[in-house]
C-alpha cells in the first residue's frame, strides 16, 4: 500500500473517530483493496471535482466526514478549494504535492529527476503556496509535512479529524530519493506566517502546523441563520 | 461617412473611446458600472495609449457587457472565462495590452480558478473587478461576495456564507498590484487603473459598486445614488493595509486603497529566461 | 409509494414552469439542489431555496456548474434524491460529470431550461437545440432518459416522473424544458400527496458482507446503499467490474495498481443495455389520429403546442394529419416510427433548431416515408403557418426524396431574401 | 497569414502518432498550443515542447481544459494558428467553448485522443465513443468538421488538413483519434515544405470603416476576418449578434447568425468530405469504418476477398460532416453494410439513416481488446453474405 495511505490509516486509528463515517473522496484512483485496508468507503471522482463531490455528501448527510485526497491539486479544482474554504465546509483535504525542484536552500538535488512529461515548464512555472491559499480562503487548520515526517503527519491527520471545518494538510511527496532530499532540507516552524512558507529554490522547505483556529461551519451558519429567521418551522440540517 | 471633415459637436466627452452606436447602454439608473467605465475611459485618455494595441475582454453578467461599449478590439466571452481568453490573446500577441473587465460572480465565483492561476503565473493582465455583491444579470442571486446576512433571491432567509475577500485572494495567488475603490472615488480609481495598466504583471482593481435594481431593492437600501454615497462615506482609505482585514461586512465600513504593489517576473519574462537557459 | 405530505404543496397555483419544476422536485422527495444562477432557469432555484428549509431540503449555490453537478453526484451517493438545474452553457460545463454519473450509475436529474444557442446565444429566449447534446454530450457510451414538457403543469408532473425514472433505473434523467415552458405562467394544479406516486430509492436489503455494488437484478439495475454505513464502497469513474474495482490496461499501469488487475468483466455494456432492454417501459408517447394519417407531425416540448394549432388547421382543410408527441425524447421510439413510416406519406418535424430529432425520424423511417424539417433558430417559436405549409408540401408531393427536406420558412425568406442555398448559387 | 512561421523536418522519420500530430501542427504553422495534461495526449505536447521555439510558438499549460480551449480561441484572434490536445473527459469540459468557437467563428484545432468507456474509462485502451460527442457535444445548433486518422502518417497529413479546413471555413475542427494510433510507431514521410499547402484564413481587405466581423452576404457565407491590433476596433460576443458583432436578441438575428453558421458547412460538404474506398466497385457488402478500426476492416476485406466474398471498405477520413450521398449511392448497389465500432453504436446510426432502407445495416461492437484483430469482422462478413 502507498505510504500516504499507511500514514492515513495510523491517523484514523489514533483519532478514535467512527471509521464508518469517513468517506474518502479522491480524483486519483487507488488500488482496489484500499477499502478493505482502511475499512472505509472510497469514491474516485472525475478530475478536480473531489471537493464539490464531498460537499454534496456532507450536506446530504452531515454525519459523514469526507476526506478529500487531491493529487496534483494545483490546477483543476482550485476554485472548489477556494470556495469550500470560504464556506468552511467540514471536509478534510489532503493535498499530495509533488513539485519538482532541482535546488532547495541553494543546494542541488543529488538525484536526477525522473522525466515528467506533464510539466515542460516545471522549472519556472511557480507552484502555488497552498498553505497560504488555504489560510486566505479561511481554512481552520493548515499544516504541511513531507511524507517522511511519518509520525507528525499521522498526528496531524488525527488532529484534523478532531477539527470541525475545512482543514488542509499539504503533504510533500515524491520518488524516494527526491523525497529524502526534500526531507533533509526541511525545517519545522510551527505557527509560521503562511506568507513565508512558499517553496522556493533558495529557502528550506518549511513544515509544521501553521493555522489552527475556529470558525462556524457552513452547516452551523445555515442552521443558525435560518432558525433565527424561521423559528420552529425550519427543519434543521442534521 | 468616411470623408466628413466637418467638425461635429461631441455627443459625449469620451466619444472616441465608446461605441456611440450602441448607446444607450443596458445598465440601470444608479448602477456603478458606468462609473467604472468612465474611470477606465478617463484612464485610457490620460495614458495616451495606442488604442489599436488595447484589447478588452469581458465575461458574462452586467459588467460583462462593458466590452461591448468600449471602442477597441473587444471580446465578450463565456461565463467566467474572460481571464483564460485574455491569457490566450496576451500570449498570442505580447504587444497587446489586455484588460479584463468583469464582475465579482464572473471573476471570483465561476472564474475563481482562472483568477488564482493567472495571478500565480503572473500573466500581464489588468483585471478590473466590479463588485456589486450580487448576481444582477440573472435577477439577484447570492454571490460569493454577498455579505452576511444580506438577503438575495437564492438566500431568501439571509445569506450565511462567509463572503470572499477579493484583494486577499488576489494577493494570496500572487497578483502584483491590488487596489480597491468605491464607485464614487472617481479620481483615485482612475489613477489606480492607470497604475495597474502600467504595471507589468497581474494587477487587480476592485470597484465597489451599488446594484440599485436587486441588491438595494431586496435589502431596502435606497436607490443607486444613496448606496454609492453610503459606500463613499463609509470608506476609509488605508494604503498598504494587510489584506486579511479587507473583509466587507454588511453595511459597515469599507477599507479602500492600494494594498499590494510588488514586483514579480511575469510569465513571459520567466519563459524567456527559461528558453535562454535552454540555449534556445 | 406515495409522496410525503410534508413535501407536497397541494393547491392551485398560477406559476411559471421553472417554479412548477421546483415544486415537482420537492414533491418527488428531492432533498438536495446544487445550482448556479443562469437565465432562464434561476426561478426554479429561487423557488426551491424558498421552500427548502420547511421540508428539510438543502439548497446550495455552488461556485460554478462543474461544482454544482459534482455536489449533486456526491449528495446522491450520500442517500438523498438530488438534482441540479441549468441552461445551455451550464449544461455544456456539466458534460464531464454527466458521464461520471452515468458510469457510477447515480440516480439524479438535470433540468435543462433550453435557450437559444450556440454559446451564450439568446439567454432570455427559447431554443430546443440541446436535445442531441443530452444524448451524446459526454464522452464514451452511455444511455440517458430525457423528457420534454410543454406546459408548467407538465413541468411539475414530469419532474416527478423524471425522479421516478432516475431512481428506477439508476440513471441520469434530463428534463429538457425550454425557456418558453420555463417562463410561461399558467394554472398548475398540485394534487394531494396521496395522488402522487413516488418511486423510492432501491436500497439494498441483504447482508452487509454480501453487498456487491454493481450486481444486477433481473432488470439489469443494481440496488444502492448510502455512503458512510460501513459497506466499504469502492466507486470509481474508471471502467469497473461488478465490485466497482477499476479495470485498467495492464501494460501501462503504475506498479501499485498492477496487483489489482485480474480478469474482470467490464460493466459498460450494462450502461446501455439497462435502458435499451427496458425501452418499452420507459418510452411514453402521445398519439392523435395516427390510424388513418397520411402526414404525421412528430414534435416534442413547446413545439408540440404550436404544432397542435397547425394540426387543427390542417384537419379543417381536409388533410389527413396525425400527431405524435414525444414525451420521452430519449430513448427514441425507433419501432413506432418504423411502423408508422410504412403507412404514411411523410413526417413533419418542427424543431427549434436546424435539425436534430428529424435525423432520428429519418433514420427510423428507413426511406419508407419522406421527412420534412421545419427549422427555427430559436428566440421565438414557430409560426403555425410554417408547419401548416410543410404539411401541405409533403401531402401534395409524390416524389420520394433521398434526404431530409428542409422547409424554407417565412423567416428565412425574410432575412436572406430567399434561402441560403440561393445566395451560394447566385 | 501573418505568423506563417512553419517548421518542416522533411524526410522519413519513425514517429508515434502523437509525435506525427505535433509534427503536422508545426508543418502547418501552429504557433499556439494551450493544453491541460491528460493521459494519453501529452506525447503531442512533449514533441511540440521540444520544437515550438522553431515556429516562435507559445506553449502554455492552463489550469484546466475549460481554460485551455478559451486561451486557444483568444490566441486565434491574434492571427495565430492555435490548437489544443486532450482526451474524452477533457473534451467534455471543452464543450462550452466549442460553442464559443462556433459562435465567434474562430479557427482552431482540437485533438481528442479517445479512450475506452464513459467518464474516466480505461485510460490506456483505444476507444471510438466520442464520435457523436464531437458532433453534438456543445449546446445549441452547429455543424462541425471532424477528421479521423488511422495511422501516424495519416495523423500527420490530417493535422495539416485540419488546420487548412479550420482556417478556410472559420470553424473549430476536431481530430478524433485514439490511443492505439497515438502510441503506434511507424515510418512517416514528411514532404518538402513547399509541397505542404495550408489554406490561410480570409482576411478583410476593404476599408476599415466598413468592416463587419460577421458579414453574412459573402458568396461562401464565410465572413472575412481580422486580427486584434489591426486597428479595426471590432467587438465580438458569444451572444447572438448581428453583422457588426453587436448582441441583438431576436429570432431574425438568430436566423441570420446560426442558420448561416450551420449552412456554411452543410452547403460545402462535397468540398470537405474525404473518404477512401477499397474495392467497393463490385462489392456486395461494405464495411464502413473509421479510425483505428479501419485498419482491421481493411485486413478483413483482404482476407475474405481470398475466399471469394465480395467485400469492400469505405473509410471515413472526415467523420463529420457525414458522407450521406456516398452511403446512399452504395446502399443502392449493395445488400449489407457492416459498421464495426469501438462503442455501442454511434456512426452505425448514421449509416442506417443514410442507407434509407436500401441496404441492411449491421452493427458490430469491436471491443477495444480486439483492436488489431479482424476475426470478429470476418465472422460477421461471412454471416451476412451467406
Amino acid at each position: 500500500m502507498e505510504k500516504i495511505i499507511e500514514i492515513f490509516k495510523q491517523g484514523i486509528e489514533s483519532s478514535k473517530i467512527d471509521k464508518q463515517k469517513i468517506c474518502m473522496v479522491s480524483d486519483i484512483p487507488y488500488p482496489s483493496d484500499i477499502t478493505d485496508y482502511l475499512g472505509i468507503d472510497f469514491f474516485h471522482t472525475s478530475r478536480g471535482r473531489a471537493i464539490p463531490f464531498a460537499t454534496g455528501m456532507k450536506l446530504s448527510n452531515p454525519n459523514l466526514k469526507p476526506v478529500v485526497f487531491i493529487g496534483d491539486f494545483a490546477t483543476l479544482g482550485g476554485n472548489h478549494f477556494v470556495h469550500a474554504g470560504r464556506r468552511n465546509m467540514d471536509i478534510n483535504v489532503i493535498c499530495i504535492n509533488k513539485f519538482n525542484y532541482q535546488k532547495i536552500a541553494g543546494e542541488d538535488a543529488p538525484v536526477k529527476f525522473p522525466r515528467i512529461p506533464f510539466l515542460p515548464y516545471a522549472s519556472f512555472d511557480e507552484p502555488l503556496n497552498i498553505p497560504h491559499l488555504a489560510r486566505s480562503c479561511a481554512g481552520v487548520y493548515v499544516a504541511r509535512w513531507t511524507l517522511l515526517h511519518t509520525d507528525k503527519l499521522s498526528e496531524s491527520i488525527a488532529e484534523s479529524f478532531s477539527k470541525v471545518g475545512f482543514t488542509v494538510i499539504d503533504v510533500i511527496s515524491h520518488i524516494p530519493e527526491v523525497l529524502d532530499f526534500y526531507y533533509k532540507h526541511s525545517e519545522e516552524k510551527a505557527g509560521e506566517d503562511t506568507l513565508e512558507v512558499k517553496i522556493t529554490p533558495d529557502k528550506k522547505i518549511i513544515v509544521g502546523k501553521f493555522i489552527d483556529r475556529e470558525r462556524p461551519t457552513f452547516i452551523d451558519a445555515y442552521n443558525e441563520q435560518l432558525s433565527s429567521v424561521l423559528g420552529d418551522k425550519f427543519i434543521k440540517l442534521e | 461617412m468616411a470623408n466628413t471633415n466637418i467638425k461635429k459637436e461631441k455627443l459625449h466627452p469620451m466619444e472616441n473611446l465608446l461605441r456611440m452606436d450602441r448607446i444607450p447602454h443596458i445598465w440601470c439608473p444608479g448602477c456603478g458600472i458606468g462609473n467604472a467605465v468612465s474611470a477606465f475611459a478617463e484612464a485610457l485618455d490620460k495614458l495616451e495609449l495606442n488604442l489599436d494595441q488595447l484589447c478588452v475582454v469581458s465575461g458574462i453578467g452586467c459588467t460583462g457587457r462593458v466590452a461591448g461599449y468600449i471602442k477597441v478590439d473587444s471580446f465578450h466571452t463565456t461565463h467566467g472565462r474572460a481571464i483564460p481568453y485574455a491569457t490566450g490573446i496576451k500570449l498570442g500577441n505580447p504587444k497587446m495590452k489586455v484588460v479584463v473587465i468583469s464582475g465579482d460572480g464572473d471573476l471570483v465565483s465561476i472564474g475563481g480558478n482562472h483568477f488564482v492561476h493567472a495571478a500565480r503565473r503572473n500573466i500581464d493582465l489588468t483585471v478590473i473587478c466590479v463588485n456589486n455583491f450580487i448576481y444582477a444579470m440573472t435577477g439577484g442571486q447570492v454571490a460569493p461576495t454577498t455579505p452576511t446576512p444580506a438577503y438575495t433571491t437564492t438566500s431568501p432567509f439571509g445569506n450565511f456564507e462567509t463572503p470572499s475577500n477579493v484583494p486577499q485572494l488576489a494577493e494570496a495567488s500572487g497578483a502584483v498590484y491590488v487596489a480597491r475603490w468605491t464607485a464614487l472615488h472617481m479620481r483615485r480609481l482612475t489613477y489606480s487603473i492607470i497604475d495597474a495598466m502600467q504595471k507589468p504583471g497581474f494587477s487587480v482593481v476592485e470597484v465597489i459598486s451599488p446594484c440599485a435594481m436587486y441588491y438595494s431593492r431586496i435589502n431596502r437600501l435606497g436607490d443607486g445614488l444613496d448606496m454609492m454615497k453610503f459606500y463613499y462615506d463609509n470608506s476609509v482609505i488605508k494604503h498598504g493595509e494587510p489584506t486579511d482585514n479587507l473583509e466587507i461586512d454588511y453595511q459597515k465600513e469599507i477599507i479602500v486603497g492600494k494594498f499590494v504593489d510588488r514586483e514579480r517576473p511575469t510569465f513571459s519574462d520567466a519563459l524567456q529566461n527559461w528558453l535562454k537557459g535552454k540555449g534556445g | 409509494m406515495k409522496a410525503n405530505p410534508n413535501d407536497v404543496f397541494t393547491g392551485i397555483y398560477y406559476i411559471d414552469g421553472d417554479v412548477a419544476a421546483a415544486y415537482g422536485a420537492l414533491a418527488a422527495g428531492c432533498k438536495f439542489l446544487g445550482g448556479y444562477p443562469i437565465t432562464p432557469s434561476t426561478e426554479a432555484a429561487e423557488a426551491f431555496a424558498r421552500k427548502a428549509p420547511y421540508v428539510g431540503a438543502q439548497f446550495i449555490q455552488m461556485e460554478d456548474e462543474l461544482g454544482s453537478i459534482a455536489s449533486v453526484l456526491g449528495a446522491s451517493w450520500a442517500g438523498k434524491k438530488s438534482m441540479t438545474i441549468t441552461s445551455g452553457p451550464g449544461y455544456s460545463l456539466m458534460m464531464e460529470n454527466i458521464g461520471l454519473g452515468a458510469a457510477m450509475e447515480i440516480p439524479f436529474i438535470i433540468i435543462n431550461i433550453q435557450r437559444g444557442g450556440p454559446s451564450t446565444g439568446v439567454p432570455t429566449s427559447t431554443g430546443q437545440a440541446d436535445i442531441m447534446q443530452s444524448r451524446w454530450g459526454s464522452n464514451g457510451d452511455y444511455e440517458v432518459i430525457a423528457l420534454a414538457p410543454d406546459s408548467p403543469q407538465e413541468s411539475f408532473e414530469f419532474t416527478i416522473k423524471a425522479f421516478n425514472l432516475a431512481e428506477r433505473y439508476r440513471v441520469p434523467v434530463m428534463l429538457m424544458a425550454d425557456e418558453c415552458v420555463g417562463h410561461m405562467t399558467e394554472k398548475v394544479v398540485i394534487p394531494e400527496a396521496s395522488e402522487i406516486e413516488v418511486e423510492p430509492r432501491r436500497f439494498y436489503k441483504g447482508k452487509k458482507e454480501d453487498y456487491i455494488p454493481y450486481k444486477r437484478d433481473k432488470d439489469l439495475v443494481s440496488p444502492l446503499v448510502r455512503a458512510g454505513e460501513g459497506y466499504k464502497l469502492y466507486i470509481t469513474g474508471l471502467t469497473h467490474d461488478e465490485k466497482g474495482y477499476p479495470i485498467l490496461n495492464n501494460k501501462s499501469l503504475p506498479d501499485i495498481t498492477k496487483a489489482t488487475v485480474k480478469n474482470k468483466k467490464s460493466t459498460n455494456q450494462f450502461l446501455v443495455d439497462k435502458i435499451r432492454k427496458n425501452k418499452d417501459d420507459i418510452i411514453e408517447l402521445q398519439e392523435q389520429d395516427l390510424e388513418d394519417a397520411e402526414v404525421v407531425i412528430v414534435s416534442y416540448g413547446i413545439t408540440s403546442r404550436v404544432a397542435y394549432r397547425a394540426y387543427e388547421q390542417a384537419k379543417k382543410q381536409g388533410i389527413k394529419v396525425g400527431m405524435l408527441r414525444l414525451v420521452t425524447v430519449w430513448p427514441f421510439p425507433d419501432e413506432k416510427i418504423t411502423e408508422l413510416a410504412k403507412s404514411v406519406k411523410g413526417f413533419v418535424v418542427p424543431e427549434i433548431n436546424y435539425g436534430q430529432i428529424v435525423f432520428e425520424v429519418d433514420r427510423c423511417s428507413h426511406g419508407q416515408a419522406n421527412t420534412i424539417l421545419v427549422p427555427h433558430g430559436g428566440a421565438s417559436v414557430h409560426k403555425p403557418e410554417d408547419i401548416l405549409g410543410a404539411i401541405k408540401q409533403i401531402a401534395t408531393d409524390d416524389k420520394k426524396y433521398d434526404n431530409v427536406i428542409e422547409y424554407t420558412t417565412s423567416l428565412e425568406k425574410l432575412i436572406f431574401k430567399g434561402s441560403l442555398t440561393e445566395i451560394i448559387n447566385k | 497569414m501573418k505568423n506563417s512561421n512553419i517548421s518542416v523536418q522533411s524526410g522519413t522519420h519513425t514517429l508515434t502518432g502523437c509525435q506525427a500530430c505535433a509534427e503536422g501542427a508545426l508543418s502547418a504553422g501552429c504557433s499556439f498550443l494551450g493544453y491541460y495534461p491528460i493521459h494519453p495526449s501529452f506525447d503531442i505536447v512533449e514533441r511540440y515542447a521540444e520544437r515550438f521555439s522553431d515556429v516562435d510558438g507559445v506553449l502554455i499549460q492552463m489550469e484546466d481544459e475549460v481554460s485551455a480551449l478559451a486561451a486557444v480561441l483568444g490566441a486565434s484572434w491574434t492571427g495565430k494558428r492555435a490548437m489544443t490536445v486532450t482526451t474524452g473527459t477533457g473534451f467534455a469540459q471543452m464543450a462550452e467553448h466549442i460553442g464559443l468557437g462556433i459562435m465567434l467563428e474562430t479557427p482552431c484545432v482540437i485533438v481528442d485522443v479517445q479512450r475506452d468507456g464513459p467518464s474516466e474509462g480505461i485510460p490506456c485502451n483505444p476507444g471510438a465513443s466520442d464520435i457523436m460527442q464531437a458532433r453534438w457535444g456543445s449546446h445549441g445548433d452547429y455543424e462541425i468538421i471532424a477528421l479521423s486518422p488511422n495511422s501516424p502518417q495519416d495523423m500527420y497529413d490530417l493535422t495539416i488538413k485540419a488546420f487548412s479546413l479550420s482556417e478556410k471555413y472559420r470553424t473549430p475542427v476536431v481530430i478524433v483519434t485514439d490511443t492505439d494510433i497515438c502510441n503506434k510507431k511507424e515510418k512517416i514521410n514528411i514532404p518538402d515544405s513547399k509541397d505542404i499547402k495550408v489554406s490561410t484564413r480570409k482576411y478583410y481587405k476593404g476599408k476599415k470603416e466598413n468592416y463587419l466581423p460577421f458579414q453574412y452576404d459573402t458568396k461562401d457565407l464565410i465572413p472575412p476576418m481580422v486580427d486584434v491590433m489591426d486597428g479595426y476596433r471590432f467587438h465580438v460576443t458569444g451572444l447572438t449578434h448581428d453583422e457588426r458583432g453587436y448582441p441583438v436578441m431576436n429570432d431574425e438575428c438568430q436566423e441570420l447568425n446560426v442558420h448561416r453558421i450551420v449552412q456554411k458547412i452543410r452547403l460545402f460538404v462535397d468540398d470537405i468530405i474525404d473518404i477512401e474506398e477499397e474495392k467497393t466497385d463490385d462489392a456486395e457488402v461494405v464495411i464502413v469504418s473509421y479510425g483505428t478500426t479501419s485498419n482491421d476492416a481493411l485486413n478483413a476485406v483482404k482476407q475474405v476477398r481470398k475466399e471469394g466474398i465480395k467485400a469492400g471498405n469505405l473509410r471515413l477520413k472526415t467523420v463529420w460532416p457525414f458522407p450521406e450521398k456516398k452511403i446512399l449511392e452504395l446502399a443502392k448497389k449493395i445488400d449489407n453494410f457492416i459498421v464495426p465500432e469501438i462503442n455501442y453504436g454511434q456512426i452505425y446510426l448514421e449509416v442506417e439513416r443514410c442507407a434509407r432502407g436500401e441496404a441492411k445495416t449491421h452493427f458490430l461492437h469491436h471491443d477495444s481488446k480486439k483492436v488489431g484483430t479482424a476475426e470478429d469482422i470476418i465472422k460477421l462478413l461471412k454471416k451476412v453474405t451467406k
